[in-house]
């Protein structure tokens, strides 16, 4: 990789990656899990696409259809410990851990019985008990907060490793940049998941970046660093496994550029073709075609290790498992009056002096 | 008269922008979203296609370096305007606006000075919550060096916008996309001075003084109609301009009425109703007073996202109205 | 008593890092100039010796980043200090304290607290100029979700430290370099629960009553001693405590004095002066003033350097007692 | 140079480049100038230095003795319209653009007739006709102002050019990460000027970054960038005739690394070898050693185009200037009172409402 002009080749190309995936060594029944986490993504996301353009659903959604893998794949290496962070596309970081969807649900919706007790809707979200510590839409808000928490883990002697994910617009936050340094000064047990969907809202990366490949600045902070393909799970557990062990050995952050698309636009259920710039519905097709989800079920099924029918059983379950998160959620009690000023301090006495 | 056009309070900002550019070869904005459609309203529609990505330059997402250059360009003689689409975001950008744009002129012995402006936007509703939902406008009428604007009306929207640019010091410009729906003929472009403009009576009364800015005047106008019915005439007056403040308007309507409500869509402590309070009784005997005054904010709490919890969290009309009653009472 | 200690302002604070290191493992240190001897003059001597460069972390000048990982590390159970020598600097990084840390708890619905403490330090003089020499407490005080601390005497630089170090609640702690060299003999520390702390009455009097906080108490314990020689009985009430606000200490008295003047070493703008005066001015009736309130504050301007602007820039014990004359007469 | 490590080899070592400097082909008239200017910064810093010591000054005095030949190089391709911007350690910056020395000690003095009209002090410096747009003590913070500088340069098609002088510590906030990068987006013809003196305050680099070599930042950000003995007025030079003419030609921007040490210690007028960390008196010996005046000076001689007794001539001229420079500032008048509050706004009525 050079420093300038598309030096993610191939990775970047929507026509790149179509078929099947290899699946290497990877055991079938882990990969089979990773399946059905990423099939509970989609459609937990596509769920709420649709309760949003229907208007049931108040605030914004900032979906990630078409990046799951690279949340399943990290998390395979993480534990209930450790410490994640996301941002305002976070509910695949957040489902990857096992996260209730009953959960998201009730706090997309604004109720008292959500993850974030109705206080944040989908981009605030914490689910600190499965190691999500927490999701916030100030772009790279959270990225200095997991260097933090991953420093707390050094110095508690934990082994607990901190996983910052971000996407390719913010790594041109300047405090993304500090947080790298830090990290790498303090051997912070931090891994730094580049979520690189080459777009910053409307913005091609082009636009923004002279070169799309943001694992340069792992080189230039000295940082260990993989660069795979987002859409392909394999690779990416592959990397953020030896990452991740970098990282729980004591050994310094790690980062992990992973190459991905989102088939919505930026925010809610629409795709993004007619306001975006540089989208093209072809690019856009491509990428479908690129599906991390589809490409794994493809390589299984290949193996004889998956079934059109074991596919339509795991959809079944997890459309059951929506629908009755759905509608408890909906039935859900909003938070009473007093939140507003009960959850400002820790201690109610406090709010009110 | 026939030469008025009508406008909302987006396409009066925007009214101004290609006033200014199209007028101001030194002018040139820049900030995020500002090749898309959808990032400000229809407060930029296609500024970029009217005058090019050169002059309308959309960003990486780096307000900091951002905020920094347009300081800087500032120095070398442009005008430029930097658009941040929520106030929000400026946090990362404090110290260019705060350090640098405010200071400049008086650390260089008043030599030279960073005309920028700066355009923040308060956004807010819509169960965004607490990080896309702040209105700091009263920390930056605590920074000397800067010039605050909020302007409530169609009119100051164009017209302040304009003002704000051509002033040679740093303008921290901050409209209200809640105003955005606001329509109002106006006349034709008038270049005002900025060092000039003065808060305004928007509607005359003399029970009581309602002081406000941006969009809490539209809660003061609203809520002034609703006393009108209950015989409580409330004089409204718009603030217009934060910093430097000058509040003899407002003071002289409190001589007037005895009585003062400061309204605010921003936090208390420290801020504007709070400032508003202040200076009215510094400046006017306690004699004078009819009743204390009262300050109507936001609570004491960052934004909810929950849509039940957003309905108690901003003021409206209707509090208006009650400390209003409770005041003439 | 025979147990007291003597200290002054800047051993007080060492005092308070060593017993919250000594007895606290989930306490450290991270900030610009720990491993220098004089970057925060006495108040933290030897700390990186005595409790290990592990725990006294000096850092690269990254401001923003050191303190979001102060806000994430607290979310993790430790309870981190980080260090600003200048609260000038911490403009870089007013993201993790505002639109993190201050709202984190409130964001996820009261379930994860970030407890870390921000001490900022006020320092200037010494012709530094406009970037080194801020006061922006008003600032922190505006945001619901911090709590901050403003120490004016020897007991409360060590004993509100530690306070703020034990609160759940991200604090930012104020202290200013020109209270260093105040002595006192201390009793043994007890932990006090921050949210418990309120104003306290420095000094009796009841011709008017003095409200101020950190140096500015200074001032006005100062004055009040020369407006005693002048027989003038001021009381002086020093608020410590900025946010949550609560100044029913200084209503109280207000109430019986019927005269404020409220000293704040900051801008007066939307400053901590002002408020004092809203609140008081909210809370008693018109009838119980004796005389307007005013206050006493910086001039709108950033600091100059020159020995004789520096000089007439900072408010000072003779504005004080002229300004207490005149409420008196 | 690779991103870990000693990146910076040999430029770092303190006993390195003692000996003369190799003239190549520079014009020997030129030289001179060089060396004339240098000579002017130190000794105006030597005095700073005495006075501050002495207590006639009565703000800090930030002295980069030892690293007059990085300004002096850069400015040789300056003209009067560019735009340089420096920090708190900017006296060089200033004198190596022509800047008066009554103007620097009367505003040092807080004088009415000082550069900054008495209003900064020797920390903020501001000479506008002569280029110098100002400098500030806020680490970092006139980076992103150069670039908007530079920005308006190109948009007012000027040909000029901007220039940052930053250290080694700047590098580590992130708004110049940030400005790197935007200027390489928008082709700014901006010179970054890293004056790496390998410590930021008290703190050595090796403390707080991974690699002593900034220049990687050049390469992350895909900006044009060389890496020189900063102490070697020569080789600064051809390094800054190679970018400032890429810049003003509207390549984009250029990052110049040159690698030097500060005589004094960090603020005001002792060395810091007691206060430093990692600092010894050793290495600051060799490093007096190669004083980029003395190497200048030696390789002159050796030319046959400078003696001892130019050298003392220049030196009494110098001396000369400096006293009466001095004794004026001294004499001159203090800003009026009104300065306090007329300087605020850009017209007097605005300031007072
Ligand atoms: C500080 C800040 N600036 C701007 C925004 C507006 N914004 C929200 S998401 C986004 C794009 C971020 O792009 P990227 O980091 O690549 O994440 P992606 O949306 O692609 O997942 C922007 C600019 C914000 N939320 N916060
Ligand atoms: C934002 C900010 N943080 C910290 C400081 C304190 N400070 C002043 S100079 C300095 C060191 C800067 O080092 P470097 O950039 O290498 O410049 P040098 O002093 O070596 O010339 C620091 C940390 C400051 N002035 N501004
Ligand atoms: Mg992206
Ligand atoms: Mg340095």
């Amino acid at each position: 990789m050079t420093a300038s002009g598309a030096a993610l080749g191939p990775l970047a190309d929507p026509a790149y990656g179509h078929g099947p995936l290899s699946l290497g060594d990877t055991p079938p029944e882990r990969l089979r899990g990773q399946l059905h986490t990423m099939l509970r993504i989609r459609m937990a996301e596509q769920h709420l696409a649709l309760m949003r353009r229907d208007g049931l659903i108040g605030g914004p959604v900032h979906l990630g259809a078409g990046q799951e893998a690279v949340a399943v794949g990290v998390s395979q290496w993480l534990r209930g410990t450790d410490r994640v962070f996301g941002g305002h596309r976070s509910h695949s970081h957040l489902i990857a851990l096992g996260g209730s969807l009953h959960g998201l649900f009730a706090e997309v919706l604004g109720k008292d019985t959500g993850l974030s007790r109705g206080m944040g809707g989908s981009m605030h979200l914490w689910d600190q008990p499965r190691g999500f510590y927490g999701s916030v839409p100030i772009v790279a808000g959270t990225v200095p907060l997991a260097v933090g928490a991953a420093l707390a883990a050094r110095m508690q002697s934990t082994g607990d490793v901190a996983v910052a994910y971000f996407g390719d617009g913010a790594v041109e936050e300047g405090v993304v940049q500090e947080s790298l340094n830090l990290a790498r000064m303090l051997k912070a047990p931090v891994l730094f998941v580049v979520e690189n969907n080459l777009f910053s809202s409307h913005m091609h990366i082009s636009l923004r970046q002279p070169s799309n490949a943001t694992v340069r600045f792992a080189q230039a902070h000295d940082i260990r660093a993989e660069l795979v393909d987002g859409n392909d799970v394999v690779a990416v557990q592959g990397a953020a496994e030896r990452l991740v062990g970098h990282a729980r050995r004591g050994e310094g952050p790690g980062f992990l550029e992973a190459v991905t698309y989102r088939w919505y636009g930026h925010v809610d259920w629409r795709d993004d073709v007619d306001v975006g710039v540089n989208r093209s519905i072809a690019d856009l097709e491509n990428w479908r075609a690129r599906d991390p989800i589809g490409r794994l079920a493809a390589a299984l099924k290949a193996a004889g290790e998956w079934s059109d029918g074991r596919h339509e059983a795991a959809t079944m379950e997890i459309r059951g498992e929506i629908d009755q998160a759905w509608q408890q959620a909906v039935a859900d009690p909003y938070p009473a009056p007093e939140a507003l000023l009960d959850r400002v301090y820790a201690a109610r006495r406090a709010a009110r002096p | 008269m026939s030469s008025a056009t009508n406008y909302n309070y987006g396409t009066a900002i925007l009214a101004a922008f290609e006033y200014l550019l199209g007028r101001y070869p030194e002018v040139f904005v820049i900030g995020q979203g500002l090749w898309s459609p959808w990032y400000v309203g229809n407060s930029m529609t296609a500024l970029d296609r009217k005058f090019g990505v050169e002059r309308i330059i959309d960003t990486p997402v780096s307000e900091a370096a951002c905020t920094g250059a347009a300081v800087g360009a500032a120095l070398a003689g442009m005008r430029p305007i930097v658009v941040h689409p929520r106030i929000d975001f400026m946090l990362y950008a404090m110290d260019a606006v705060v350090n640098q744009a405010a200071k400049w002129s008086h650390m260089v012995g008043g030599q030279a000075h960073p005309g920028l402006t700066v355009r923040a936007i308060i956004n807010r509703g819509g169960e965004q919550g607490a990080q896309h939902s702040q209105a700091l406008h009263a920390w930056f009428a605590h920074v000397p060096g800067l010039r605050v604007v909020m302007p409530a009306t169609v009119a100051d929207a164009r017209d302040l916008l304009i003002a704000s640019v051509l002033s040679p010091d740093p303008v921290v410009y901050i409209d209200d996309r809640w105003l955005y729906d606001q329509t109002d003929d106006l006349p034709p472009i008038v270049e005002l001075d900025l060092a000039d403009v003065r808060p305004k009576v928007l509607r005359e009364g003399d029970d009581l003084t309602l002081a406000s800015a941006g969009h809490s005047t539209r809660i003061a106008l609203d809520a002034a109609i609703r006393l009108a019915e209950q015989d409580v005439r409330a004089e409204v007056v718009d603030l217009r301009v934060l910093n430097p403040m000058n509040l003899d308007v407002v003071i002289e309507s409190v001589r007037r009425t005895g009585r003062l409500l400061a309204v605010d869509g921003g936090w208390r402590t420290c801020g504007l109703a709070g400032e508003v309070i202040a200076r009215v009784s510094e400046a006017i005997a306690p004699r004078e007073w009819r009743a204390a005054p009262k300050r109507l904010t936001l609570p004491d709490a960052p934004a909810p996202t929950s849509r039940v919890l957003e309905s108690i969290y901003y003021p409206g009309v209707p509090q208006a109205v009650a400390i209003a009653c409770e005041l003439v009472s």
